[in-house]
């Protein structure tokens, strides 16, 4: 009988790193994260700055890695200027994969993450298609965060490719703030009043979105990226569209299997030229974790506290 | 007057617009922008005359976050919704008082206390969110209508605002105790040897301001249904700018309630003709910028020139 | 042949808005003598010297130095051209020590990359001991109102200039230092540097001065030598009429009423202690002292403005526990401060909103709203009554001379209908004519039962106007004289500590 | 000294830290925190200089992004990085002159003044980049070495900072030109009274300002190799927290660098220690803006003892 592999030394630790590491959309990510540390008896850690600032990220980064674990998943705020810490995290025997964004020029040993262009090009199409391929629509931006303008230029661009007569009417910048993003919508609404959809790429600003959606009498389809509870409700009572929402859940646990494996690479015999290039034979360079498109018959699965409550975890807080 | 100058820069800029576009003066598009400011604009009236006592708070935006999570998180607990924003509003103006204890018993400054009181109430919104917005579908349509509904279609959150300006523009010109506020502000020492409690005056103005965020709070609660522990982040920026375009200063003693909603006003027009305009999001921060510096500078010079 | 005066002022013009400040004056200043400039509050002098030292551009005009038709942009153009003015405002940096501020111009003028620190300290010193060793790496907020005054002065001593301008310099000081002032300034006439000197004290004029030039209402009067004119005659080209007699008839000695204000064992454990005063209905109590004595100290503490160690104080009787100046103005008890600028009034505040800032329950209407008309009528009666020359009183209080400044301060204090009223220099920078109105009305309210305490530093108005002078001499009270007793010299022996022998073993002690 | 109390609390911080952490005091954690703030340090210094002359400066944070960007792009259309970085740095002092220009010329204040060019800065970012990061990938290694390489283990970005600290710190406590800004700051008309160009002052503090924040940006740019259109959002309150802790007066007049830099290097421990603790992120603000405000007020506290 061969002991069970899968499992981890003593004080072996893996620790998820973030910015804003206050709001919820890493929960869930975190949450499978643990799980999957805990099948494999690992210690798991959330750390991250609460602000959304790189320099601070970096310095939690560092921090973290001064406590030298066993790897590291991190969602690089700015993909360049990870480079040089994720370099030293992999000489100094740390595992790093990136989640959500990348840092390709890293020696980062894996990269997951939903596609950011499918999600767009998703939404152009749901909403296009409520549309019958007519009308005119808007989208709110939030300009220089890599993954929004992603989803933002995808859903632009299967619009003119697919749908000819879907018209871009406006765009505005609600940098995630829901106050803009209600002015924004209002002053659209007043300036096109055949505007019949808008799509943002965060859930931020949606709130504000939807609320002048609805005051401007509901006509207009707000169609945007990502959930939580309050966006939930909104599409269960109809005053939302719809939302395209990555699979946080794989994200985290399939992260930390790539973690995991690439910190076991003698785990396997590799059938190829890995031991001579010194090139890990366990590495995945990408993942894609898929998403989900969140409509009125299906919101109810998504609420993060229903689920909390059912698995009986503290969240970030284990 | 300070306010004379505003208002032609303001409506300057409506009639160029109007020809610009043609759905700019309609009442459609006017009523979108007073929606669009009057929940800011009702804690623009607390940060002015706290401007003018000499004070600054930067924790507003954080206040009037906490104010709508807590009154949200005690709705979800089972209150009803008016108690609860009695409380919500409650905790703001001690949140004020707070600071106000800062500020003149231990004696630090209105900027570094109320940074930190940024922070630490940003931090309370976390906590008792636990970082996921609380779903507020549930309110009662009769409080839901504070934020979205009108009266003979002018929403009941723009009579609030024009009620709140009104009554503390008057008191504020008109009222013994405010005009302390004015003295204080205007030179503390000199403000002492008239018997005045410079201490209590600035603390009260402290409270007053974050009373006035909480009560931003809860109507902002009211027209959104929800409570987002990351809402109203950066606010404070926006609304010392519109006092200060209208006329308040960094220093104390000066400063109007209706001059700083006329400043807020205008930056309102900017953002929301841009976006008429349908100018480029990379364009839109730097021609907003250009012409708040012009209207200021025009506004600065248009001031100077009468007095 | 007659040299060019080194500054002659030509057919010059000043208008604030509607206000004209100078019309078409004139003025001559030669080589080498002191001029003094006269004029009642308001007359245009400070107008006229900051013109000169370039704070201030004329509407129209000429400046000429040395015969030379100048155009005086800056402050700096001003002193490139050997022009320095003392300002009548203190204007000084208060968080800087007091040797930087001694020594700015130079400093800014010079082209030595790093500042020589113990160098700064020895000449400032140096120049600060002339007038009083106030020590210079002091920071100028830690120091008096006085003190202050004394290092804008000693500032202008180190000024490498032909033409030094006085704005009021002796405002505030006492006979001491003022003296000290006048060697120094005549040791500047000697190096034939030519002076302008401001001063409302006609016994500086006639002893300093060489010749005098008087202004009224922004205009040019005449210009005399000292010699050829007496006091009478330059208060009647000043005021345009007689002043017959420039101080009111004292009380006969038997008549003080009740006690009003008794203070027992007053201590604040700092600056002074065992401090006791009584003072009776109808009497005009007069407080003397050197620079520092700790005058504005006691009288601060009494009306609650610092905490008190130990001791009481007691109106009309009954024992007072102030919590704040309010109480005291409550209860009937107000204090004029001597730092008009700092605490007296609200610079940028229009007059009326200034005079009834110690009371606003007077222009209260009901339901805590401000009666503005009562508010106006306070403020233009009590403004008429010390003849305040302003626009309006809608204007702001920044905009009135320095002795008008000074006027509302006090129609601020007369607003409440005190019990007793404690004045700190009261007419510093008031002109001749008004400082007799004002004497009248304080003998008026004393008159009528109103408690007077007067702090002057100018011994004649402590001589002409008290019934009664206590005398202070480092934090004690070293003595009191009688209205027969007083006299300049009685005052200084105490003030000085020489008469005093407790007090002059103590300050051994201390040294 | 307002700096001993600073320095007091910094080390108290750390002695209890390094019982409740293995991982304090150790170099890398050193290190690490060391890295985090040297480079906003620069920053710092400038911001000091700009509130003792009565000044403020909100662009900052853009300023350093508009500075990596505009090397950025140069260095990719083909410029030398060496070049590309003058030029980004004299951009900078250009947008600080443009600052000075209004402050001084037309009469604004620096408030409003700075949170105008703080929008349109960002702006310009934004259009330059048109949004999306630049990737400096190919900055040569010479370069890069300025923000990733080090000397005896020391990272050269420590280096320039002390560097820069030091000279700075000197300058403004002997240098004659540096004196002239306290006296504007102290009070403008006496420092005129005197014969300063209290202009001329301010116009340049404006410019040094803007031209270490530019500095920075180059560093940056050098260390992440790369340059983001959103980088450095909302840094202003930071540097101008550290500042104010450090002693500087927002009325002007007073402040030193060592003391700014005392403020910056608190705030830094604290981040830093609530992190190794392991505190849950719901809690990390709260705790932070707590201890700031403690410290804040026993460093006032210690302060006001001795004076
Ligand atoms: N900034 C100003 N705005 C409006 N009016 C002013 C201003 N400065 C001075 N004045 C007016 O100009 C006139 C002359 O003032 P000035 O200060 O020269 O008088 P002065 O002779 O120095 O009086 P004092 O003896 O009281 O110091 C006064 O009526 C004053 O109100
Ligand atoms: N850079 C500086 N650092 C310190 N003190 C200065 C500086 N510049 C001027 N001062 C002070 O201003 C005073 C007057 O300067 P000024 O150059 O006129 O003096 P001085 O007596 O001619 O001195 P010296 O010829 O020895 O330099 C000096 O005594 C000096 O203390
Ligand atoms: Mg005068
Ligand atoms: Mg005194």
């Amino acid at each position: 009988e061969t002991p069970n592999p899968f499992k981890c030394e003593p004080g072996e630790k893996y620790v998820m790193n973030v910015m804003v590491s206050g709001v919820e959309y890493w929960f869930p990510v975190y949450e499978m994260f643990k799980q999957a540390g805990q099948q494999f008896g690992c210690e798991t850690a959330y750390t991250g700055t609460p602000e959304y600032d790189v320099n601070k990220q970096i310095a939690t980064f560092d921090q973290a890695l001064a406590q030298k674990p066993a790897g590291i998943l991190v969602h690089p705020m700015n993909s360049d200027p990870f480079i040089e810490p994720i370099n030293r995290a992999i000489e100094q025997g740390t595992a790093v994969v990136t989640f959500a964004a990348d840092s390709p020029n890293s020696k980062r040993v894996s990269y997951i993450t939903s596609d950011n262009n499918a999600e767009g090009t998703y939404a152009a199409d749901a909403v296009a298609k409520a549309m019958d391929g007519k009308g005119e629509y808007a989208v709110l931006e939030n300009p220089g965060q890599d993954n929004h303008d992603k989803r933002v230029n995808a859903f632009v661009a299967r619009m003119e490719a697919k749908w000819p007569d879907m018209k871009l009417v406006g765009r505005a910048a609600s940098n995630q703030d829901p106050t803009k993003a209600y002015q924004a919508v209002l002053s659209l609404a007043q300036a096109h009043p055949d505007l019949g959809a808008v799509f943002m790429p965060e859930a931020n600003s949606a709130i504000g979105a939807a609320q002048a959606a609805k005051e401007g009498g509901g006509k207009i389809r707000v169609m945007l990226a990502d959930v939580n509870a309050k966006i939930l409700d909104m599409i269960k009572a109809g005053e939302i569209f719809g939302s395209v929402n990555p699979d946080q859940g794989m994200q985290g646990y399939m992260g930390f299997m790539l973690l995991w494996m690439a910190k076991h690479p003698d785990l396997i015999d590799p059938m190829n030229d890995a031991k001579r290039s010194g090139f890990n034979p366990m590495s995945v360079p990408f993942v894609d974790n898929g998403f989900s498109i969140v409509s009125k018959d299906n919101a109810d699965d998504f609420y993060w506290d229903k689920y909390l409550k059912r698995r009986g975890t503290k969240g970030i807080e284990e | 007057m300070r306010e004379a100058g505003l208002i032609v820069i303001i409506l300057a800029l409506c009639i160029a617009m109007s020809f610009a576009s043609p759905h700019f003066l309609t009442w459609g598009n006017f009523r979108a922008m007073l929606m669009s400011f009057s929940i800011e604009g009702i804690v623009v009236v607390g940060m002015t005359i706290l401007l003018i006592v000499g004070g600054i708070d930067l924790s507003v935006g954080s206040v009037v976050c906490f104010s709508m999570v807590v009154s949200g998180a005690l709705f979800l607990a089972g209150f009803d919704p008016w108690t609860a924003s009695l409380i919500g509003i409650g905790v703001s103006a001690l949140i004020g008082a707070a600071m106000g204890f800062f500020v003149t018993v231990i004696g630090l400054n209105h900027f570094i206390t109320s940074l930190a009181a940024m922070v630490i109430v940003r931090g309370m919104c976390l906590v008792v969110t636990k970082g996921t917005p609380l779903s507020l579908f549930t309110l009662p349509p009769a409080f839901k209508a504070i934020g979205q509904g009108s009266f003979n279609n002018i929403p009941y959150v723009i009579l609030i605002f024009v009620v709140v300006v009104a009554i503390f523009d008057f008191l504020l010109r008109r009222a013994t105790a405010f005009r302390k506020v004015f003295y204080t502000g205007s030179n503390e020492k000199a403000a002492q040897f008239s018997g005045i409690r410079t201490k209590q005056v600035k603390f009260w103005v402290t409270v007053l301001c974050s009373t006035l965020a909480g009560l931003a709070g809860v109507i902002y609660m009211a027209r959104f249904g929800a409570a987002t522990p990351t809402f109203g982040a950066g606010m404070e920026l926006n609304i010392i700018a519109a006092a200060v375009i209208g006329g308040a200063s960094l220093n104390g003693g000066s400063g109007t309630i209706f001059g700083a909603i006329l400043g807020m006003a205008l930056l309102s027009v900017v953002t929301s003709s841009l976006i008429l305009l349908d100018i480029s999001v990379y364009w839109q921060d730097m021609i907003k910028g250009c012409i708040l510096l012009a209207a200021v500078s025009i506004d600065h010079f248009l001031h100077r020139k009468k007095s | 042949m007659i040299q060019a005066p080194i500054l002659e002022i030509r057919g010059l013009s000043k208008a604030f808005g509607p206000v004209k400040a100078l019309s078409d004056v004139q003025f001559e200043l030669r080589r080498g003598e002191i001029h003094a400039l006269c004029g009642e509050n308001g007359a245009g002098k400070s107008t006229l010297m900051n013109m000169i030292a370039g704070v201030l551009q004329p509407d129209e005009g000429d400046i000429l130095i040395d015969g030379q038709a100048v155009s005086i942009h800056s402050p700096a153009t001003a002193q490139r051209l050997g022009v320095a003015l003392v300002h009548q405002e203190i204007a000084l940096c208060q968080d800087a020590t007091v040797a930087e501020n001694i020594y700015m111009a130079a400093i800014n003028s010079r082209r030595a990359p790093l500042m020589n620190f113990q160098k700064l300290y020895a000449d400032a010193q140096k120049v600060m001991n002339l007038l009083a060793p106030i020590p210079v790496r002091t920071r100028v907020a830690d120091l008096s109102i006085s003190n202050q005054q004394l290092v804008e002065i000693a500032k202008a001593l180190t000024l490498d200039c032909k033409v030094l301008m006085l704005d009021e310099p002796t405002a505030a000081l006492t006979e001491g230092e003022a003296k000290r002032l006048f060697s120094i300034v005549r040791g500047l006439r000697e190096r034939g540097i030519s002076v302008a000197y401001i001063s409302h004290r006609m016994a500086e004029i006639f002893s300093l001065c060489d010749r005098v030039t008087v202004f009224r209402d922004g205009r040019y009067v005449a210009t005399d030598p000292i010699a050829a004119v007496s006091p009478d005659d330059i208060v009647r080209k000043m005021v345009g009429r007689e002043i017959t007699q420039l101080y009111p008839d004292k009380l006969a000695p038997k008549e003080p009423g009740h006690l009003i204000l008794s203070v027992e064992g007053l201590s604040d454990g700092r600056r002074f202690a065992d401090v006791d005063l009584q003072l009776r209905a109808g009497e005009i109590l007069g407080i003397g002292g050197l620079i520092g004595a700790g005058r504005s100290e006691i009288a601060q503490t009494i009306c609650g403005l610092r905490p008190m160690a130990s001791g009481t104080v007691a109106l009309d009787g009954k024992r007072l526990r102030l919590r704040g100046y309010g109480d005291a103005v409550k209860a009937g008890l107000v204090y004029l401060s001597e730092d008009r600028k700092g605490s007296g009034v609200f610079l940028d505040l229009p007059i009326a909103a200034n005079i009834s800032a110690l009371d606003l329950g007077r222009v209260t209407g009901p339901l805590g709203l401000l009666d503005r008309k009562a508010e106006d009528r306070q403020a233009r009666e009590l403004t008429g009554r010390l003849g305040v020359r302003m626009a309006g009183i809608e204007a702001a209080v920044s905009t009135l001379s320095g002795g008008n400044q000074q006027k509302v301060a006090i129609a601020k204090q007369l607003s409440v209908d005190p019990k007793v009223i404690i004045m700190d220099e009261p007419t510093r920078g008031i002109d001749v004519g008004a400082k007799v109105e004002i004497h009248r009305l304080l003998r008026q309210l004393a008159g009528s039962g109103v408690g007077v305490v007067v702090i002057s530093s100018e011994l004649p108005e402590l001589i002409g106007l008290c019934d009664r002078v206590m005398v202070v001499h480092e934090g004690r009270i070293a003595g009191e004289l009688a209205a027969s007793e007083l006299g300049e010299e009685a005052i200084i022996m105490l003030a000085s500590g020489v008469q005093d022998s407790s007090n002059q073993r103590q300050a051994e002690n201390v040294v």
